[in-house]
């Protein structure tokens, strides 16, 4: 495949502890499918406080997420899938060679992301005038339930570190940015961006539960 | 059997006691049978086969089936037959019987109450009557302990938001040892309890004079008496020695600075409401870790210790 | 891969013979020079050396505080501290121990030191993260010792909620420093993941694979599907703490218990983080020194992943008495029934490749058998702590402690110290004096079992555990236990005087001192800066003994070529998984 | 090599559309009533379709190597053991009730 190529490549890339550029992509790839694991684990444990919540207090889960926007969380999910689609076109972009795509659907990327934590930033506005906060300043009435204030906590322990792998993500991409304006990539290296693009897509399925997990309750 | 008992075990005294303690002897010489043999193995092939010269030639045994299928099921089958006894006998110690006498237990930093069913509360001192099933269903009024009497071997955790309960059986007049095993902070290894057990009649006799034994007492000398059963001097000394409160001594209307800044005097409301509230006003230095004795001492009773501090100056 | 035809499972290499060069003139520790090259160096020997210095500083740390809690605990009452102080020393004794020595001290030690040499790779896969990796501890490790200084942590190393979300100091610093540690861990895992699958040299298929690296590949993978949970269960925590958001908080709605679910989900996978690279260890010294072929490899590899699988299905065993369901309990105790059997037949296994062997009593195999009597007593005890019945009497008592410090000191420091004697000419290029270390092993065997069986006796006896004060009847063992401990520090100083020896004054190391068929031992000791001068060629096992010390040694230039040399022969070497992809 | 997967963009753009019709539908279907537990069924049953969409084609594992497929399968495997497990504990107590 890429080998016949691969004299006329540039190898600046390859670093020396590896035999070939495949055996670098692989291992990348590979290594960044080990960190998913651990991600998926560490949203895991949330997962199971909420799940383990929700099967001792079902009412509950009933009556607390009606404080939650069911249609801004449905455009958000909208916003984070068109977003996963424009990383992966953006990788298409760089196994064909063109860095110009390549920058325009990162950029598009970024504001989509952008625009997912705007509306992000509206929503917890809102709930924190109301007083629903995290933690014991909790002072929201509105939920006849004694434990409202843990649905709380976890919709925002959940969607609060969904956030910061939103922000880490927006980060990444920047720095694809400026790395593709380097001319860095081409279609025998786009490691970077194929291990970000990963990165990213975990979020928004990690997002694809927490919609109807946390809005969709009725 | 019964020397090696005595030495690794505490005496048993409840009815479930002695099967645990089959199951502990059973796993203990089949662990010190099956260890011999392999530390003679050890020992024998590091002589046997101690190296003789550097050109020594060592045959390949790589594996052998039979005896990879034998060292496999033979531990298999000896943990099952262990599981299933420890498994009986869990079910055992999980089902108290219908007729079980019921105790309130609550555990406070750092102290045991005992409530019964005529509403009379004893602290750190459980009395049961002998060879009669006794339920305690226990909570926590602050942090995580376990309840633990070694000679009955039970044992369970005690929790803020929830009942848990164990059961026993006595089977012996006489007084046992009851430890925390929960760790739960300063006093974690001072929060002991005796229980007392008693025949029927005994146990009868003091449940009913139990709230009005101490009527025609000195107030004062009652009031050393609580202090003591109430597990006061866990934390406060009554010679001036500083442990987790404030001590006793020359306390009595000594004016005392809070947290706050407010300065106090220790009069009698003080502390009356030291007792019943302690964590609305705490001594600067000092931490809010005094747990309430609401409802566990009446008034005469808080009478009785004011007068027993008003002696401590 | 339905094929099975010999030429496409095979290729053909032109490969000749290396021999390892003695004492070379250069090697890792003296190629590139000065402090800053050290603290940046992506070399994986480099940074299992400096985790070698943080965890035997550490290690230090905690056992001081062991022996000023054995100290204080010579009389029934207070003896020199008082109660808020031991409770503090006793928790920092545990979570140093636990988080800053034993996690990372088979894995980022001698994991990081041997696993490329093992593989016949120039280094790992990600070497600037496992730089990071060791960065991410130091911070780790200064957010802990924030908190030591800003109050101190009093909660035990296990945080149990409500207690250590109300109490007193500093817990949130503590509690930050593990979490960030965490990820230290999973950086570790990640890399060997990787390096394990991607980059063993031509003819390391996964039946040739050490043993070493099957516990540490085992290992890797616990780490990195416990270790997150251990990330998140403490950012809780630390949320619980700083906001109060209830979920372990009784007091605001939540459920203590739950607490305990995290937590052990990920702390008892962890105690196989600490001791499964011990097996590993265990395995190479017990075949080097045996000078004999491993008996049941299949066995001993597949049992590691076994151990590390079941342990995920054990945990709730900590919590018998804790509130769980009476059907949990159940369960878990069934299941922790079952981790005994594969940690059963590595042990028959070790025994079995003694059998018929050429034993050489060298110092790491004594190491070896000691571990070998001490795991299995931990073991032992462990079953019995696993039966129900047994374990309401004997929970969160002495007993528990005991078990623990035999698998874990007994267990893993033992297989530790193994290999870090076995390896040390290796990592190196010195010997140290066979004399002094046999003493020193001495001691600490007795002084260990002097300070640890009194402690079964006083635990089933029903002595608690996390006791400043203790009835009077226990006093005869405490100070037995106390007067082992002084015992084995003695041992300890003795130890760390012939390697502080060795490393100034000791002999020069050979190539392969021990006689293995290792790789590591086939190059120059200490290796080159990137371990070898060629690409390693493996075509037998890792513990063919019966096989010429030569066909170990060979290997092809780096260049690729392999041509121009007029000695070289042609092997036939299975294709590795990466090759055949 | 099985990492070098390139998709058309048609393709790319059909995957995204069949995505935002499911959450579309996920949303629709909390407008009819679902007795019982089923609307969570249903709830999570879509969301792991997209979930399974998404990690299959735009995260490529439908042509990746079989091990980056089993790495995938074994966290969402230890995820449901982690949760089985707690859930024998949280749904089966049994606590007493003082009768005083």
């Amino acid at each position: 495949m890429s080998q016949t190529s691969s004299t006329e490549e540039k190898l600046d890339h390859l670093k020396h502890y590896f035999v070939d550029s495949d055996q670098q992509f692989e291992a990348s790839k590979l290594g960044m499918w080990v960190f998913l694991v651990t991600e998926i684990l560490f949203f895991g444990g949330l997962f199971v406080a909420y799940i383990v919540y929700r099967a001792w207090y079902p009412e509950l889960f009933l009556l607390a997420s009606e404080e939650l926007d069911a249609f801004w969380g449905m455009v958000n999910t909208f916003v984070l899938i068109g977003s996963s689609l424009t990383v992966a076109m953006a990788i298409r972009s760089a196994q064909l060679n063109q860095i110009r795509g390549l920058i325009i659907n990162l950029w598009i990327t970024i504001g989509l992301a952008i625009t997912f934590m705007v509306i992000k930033y509206f929503e917890y506005s809102e709930k924190f005038a109301k007083g629903i906060v995290p933690g014991s300043a909790y002072s929201y009435e509105g939920v006849a339930h004694e434990k409202a204030n843990i649905f709380f906590s976890i919709y925002y322990m959940m969607t609060g570190l969904h956030g910061l792998h939103v922000i880490i993500g927006i980060g990444l991409m920047i720095w694809l940015v400026i790395k593709a304006k380097k001319k860095v990539f081409h279609s025998g290296y786009y490691t970077p961006v194929e291990i970000t693009g990963l990165y990213w897509h975990l979020v928004d399925v990690i997002w694809i539960f927490l919609f109807p997990l946390l809005y969709l309750i009725d | 059997m019964n020397r090696l008992t005595e030495f690794m075990l505490p005496p048993a005294k409840s009815t479930t006691a002695e099967s645990t303690d089959a199951l502990f002897h059973f796993i203990n010489v089949t662990s010190i049978i099956l260890l011999l043999g392999i530390t003679v193995a050890i020992i024998y092939f590091s002589w046997k086969y101690r190296r003789r010269s550097d050109d020594d030639v060592t045959p390949v045994i790589a594996h052998n089936s039979k005896l990879e299928i034998t060292w496999s099921v033979i531990p298999l089958i000896l943990v099952m037959i262990v599981f299933g006894w420890g498994f009986t006998g869990y079910i055992n110690l999980i089902t108290p019987p219908d007729d079980a006498y019921e105790i309130r237990v609550v555990g406070k930093s750092w102290l045991w109450e005992f409530h019964y069913e005529t509403g009379h509360v004893s602290v750190n001192e459980l009395h049961v009557p002998v060879n009669r099933p006794v339920k305690l269903i226990m909570s926590s009024d602050d942090v995580l302990h376990s309840f633990y009497i070694p000679d009955y071997r039970v044992k369970m955790d005690v929790l803020p938001n929830r009942y848990t309960s164990l059961w026993f059986e006595a089977t012996e007049i006489s007084e046992s040892v009851i430890y925390c095993t929960e760790y739960c902070g300063t006093a974690h290894s001072n929060m002991l309890a005796t229980a007392h057990v008693h025949s029927q009649e005994d146990f009868e006799t003091w449940l009913e004079s139990a709230g009005s034994a101490d009527d025609d007492m000195d107030p004062a000398e009652l009031g050393e008496q609580l202090v003591t059963r109430n597990a006061c001097n866990t934390c406060h000394s009554s010679d001036g020695t500083r442990l987790i409160g404030p001590t006793f001594q020359g306390l009595w209307m000594a004016e005392r600075t809070m947290q706050d800044g407010e300065v106090v005097v220790a009069d009698e409301n003080y502390i009356r409401e030291s007792i019943l509230e302690p964590n609305a006003r705490i001594n600067e230095g000092y931490d809010p870790v005094m747990p309430s004795y609401a409802g566990s001492l009446n008034d005469r009773q808080i009478d009785a210790i004011i007068e027993y501090i008003k002696t401590l100056q | 891969m339905a094929t099975n035809d010999s030429t496409t499972n095979v290729k053909r290499l032109q490969v000749r013979r290396y021999k390892p060069e003695e004492n070379p003139e250069t090697h890792y520790l003296n190629q590139e020079k000065g402090l800053w090259a050290w603290l940046t160096t992506v070399d994986h020997k480099k940074i299992g050396l400096m985790y070698l210095g943080a965890i035997a500083f550490f290690f230090f740390v905690g056992g001081v505080l062991a022996l000023l809690l054995r100290t204080e605990l010579l009389t029934p009452a207070r003896s020199f501290m008082d109660a808020d102080v031991y409770n503090q020393v006793f928790t920092l004794h545990g979570a140093i121990m636990i988080f800053f020595f034993l996690i990372p001290a088979g894995p980022a030690v001698l994991g990081n030191f041997i696993l490329p040499l093992q593989l016949g790779a120039k280094d790992v896969a990600f070497p600037r993260l496992n730089l990071a990796s060791f960065y991410i501890y130091v911070i780790g490790a200064v957010f802990t010792l924030v908190a030591i200084f800003t109050g101190g942590v009093d909660t035990g190393w296990t945080f149990y909620t409500p207690y250590s979300a109300t109490t007193g100091g500093n817990v949130m610093a503590m509690t930050f420093g593990v979490f960030i540690l965490g990820f230290s861990s999973i950086l570790t895992g990640m890399n060997f993941i990787v390096t394990i699958h991607k980059m063993r040299a031509p003819g390391i298929t996964w039946n040739k694979l050490p043993l070493n690296m099957w516990a540490l590949y085992a290992t890797s993978i616990i780490q990195i599907l416990a270790t997150p949970v251990l990330a998140i269960t403490l950012l809780l925590l630390t949320m619980e703490r700083a906001l109060g958001i209830g979920i372990f908080d009784p007091a605001l709605g939540g459920d203590p218990v739950l607490y305990q679910h995290f937590f052990w989900f990920y702390s008892h996978p962890a105690v196989y983080i600490m001791i499964v690279p011990g097996f590993g260890v265990i395995s190479e010294v017990i075949s080097t020194f045996s000078r004999k072929i491993i008996f049941g490899y299949w066995a001993i590899a597949l049992s590691s992943l076994a151990i590390a699988f079941i342990g995920f299905l054990v945990w709730g065993h900590h919590m018998f008495t804790a509130g769980q369901s009476s059907l949990a309990n159940m369960v878990f105790s069934f299941l922790t029934f079952l981790v005994g059997i594969p940690t059963g037949i590595k042990i028959f296994n070790w025994l079995a490749t003694m059998y018929k062997g050429s034993i050489d009593m060298k110092t790491p195999m004594l190491y070896a058998m000691v571990f070998l009597f001490l795991f299995t007593l931990g073991g032992f005890t462990g079953i019995m702590l696993g039966a129900l019945s047994v374990d309401i009497h004997l929970h969160d008592t002495y007993y528990v402690v005991a078990h623990f410090h035999y698998v874990m000191m007994g267990g893993m420091v033992m297989a530790f110290l193994a290999g870090l004697h076995y390896w040390w000419p290796k990592i190196f290029g010195k010997m140290y004096s066979e004399f002094w270390a046999k003493i020193s092993l001495g001691l600490l065997f007795i002084g260990f079992n002097m300070t640890f069986l009194p402690q079964f006796v006083m635990g089933a006896q029903g002595m608690p555990r996390r006791y400043f004060n203790y009835i009077d009847q226990f006093q005869s063992f405490h100070q037995f236990s106390t007067i082992g401990a002084y015992v084995m520090g003695v041992a300890f100083v003795i130890m760390a005087g012939y390697m502080l020896h060795s490393l100034m004054k000791g002999k020069p190391a050979s190539a392969n001192p021990w006689g293995s068929r290792a790789l590591e031992w086939q190059t120059s000791s200490p290796p080159d800066l990137h371990n070898f001068h060629h690409t390693p060629v493996v075509i037998n096992g890792p513990y063919d003994y019966h096989k010429p010390m030569s066909e170990f040694q060979l290997g092809i230039a780096t260049s690729h070529n392999g041509h121009g040399h007029h000695d070289h022969e042609t092997v036939n070497v299975p294709k590795t998984e990466k090759e055949q992809a | 090599m099985s990492g070098h997967h390139i998709s058309s963009a048609r393709f790319l753009w059909g995957v995204a559309i069949v995505l935002f019709f499911l959450t579309f539908l996920t949303v629709a279907v909390t407008w009819i009533y679902i007795p019982g537990p089923w609307n969570v069924v249903v709830a999570i049953a879509i969301a792991t379709v997209k979930a399974l969409i998404v990690s299959a084609f735009f995260m490529n594992l439908y042509w990746d190597s079989k091990f980056n497929i089993l790495l995938f399968v074994m966290s969402i495997a230890f995820f449901l053991l982690m949760i089985g497990i707690t859930l024998l504990d949280t749904l089966f107590r049994v606590d007493p009730i003082p009768s005083f």
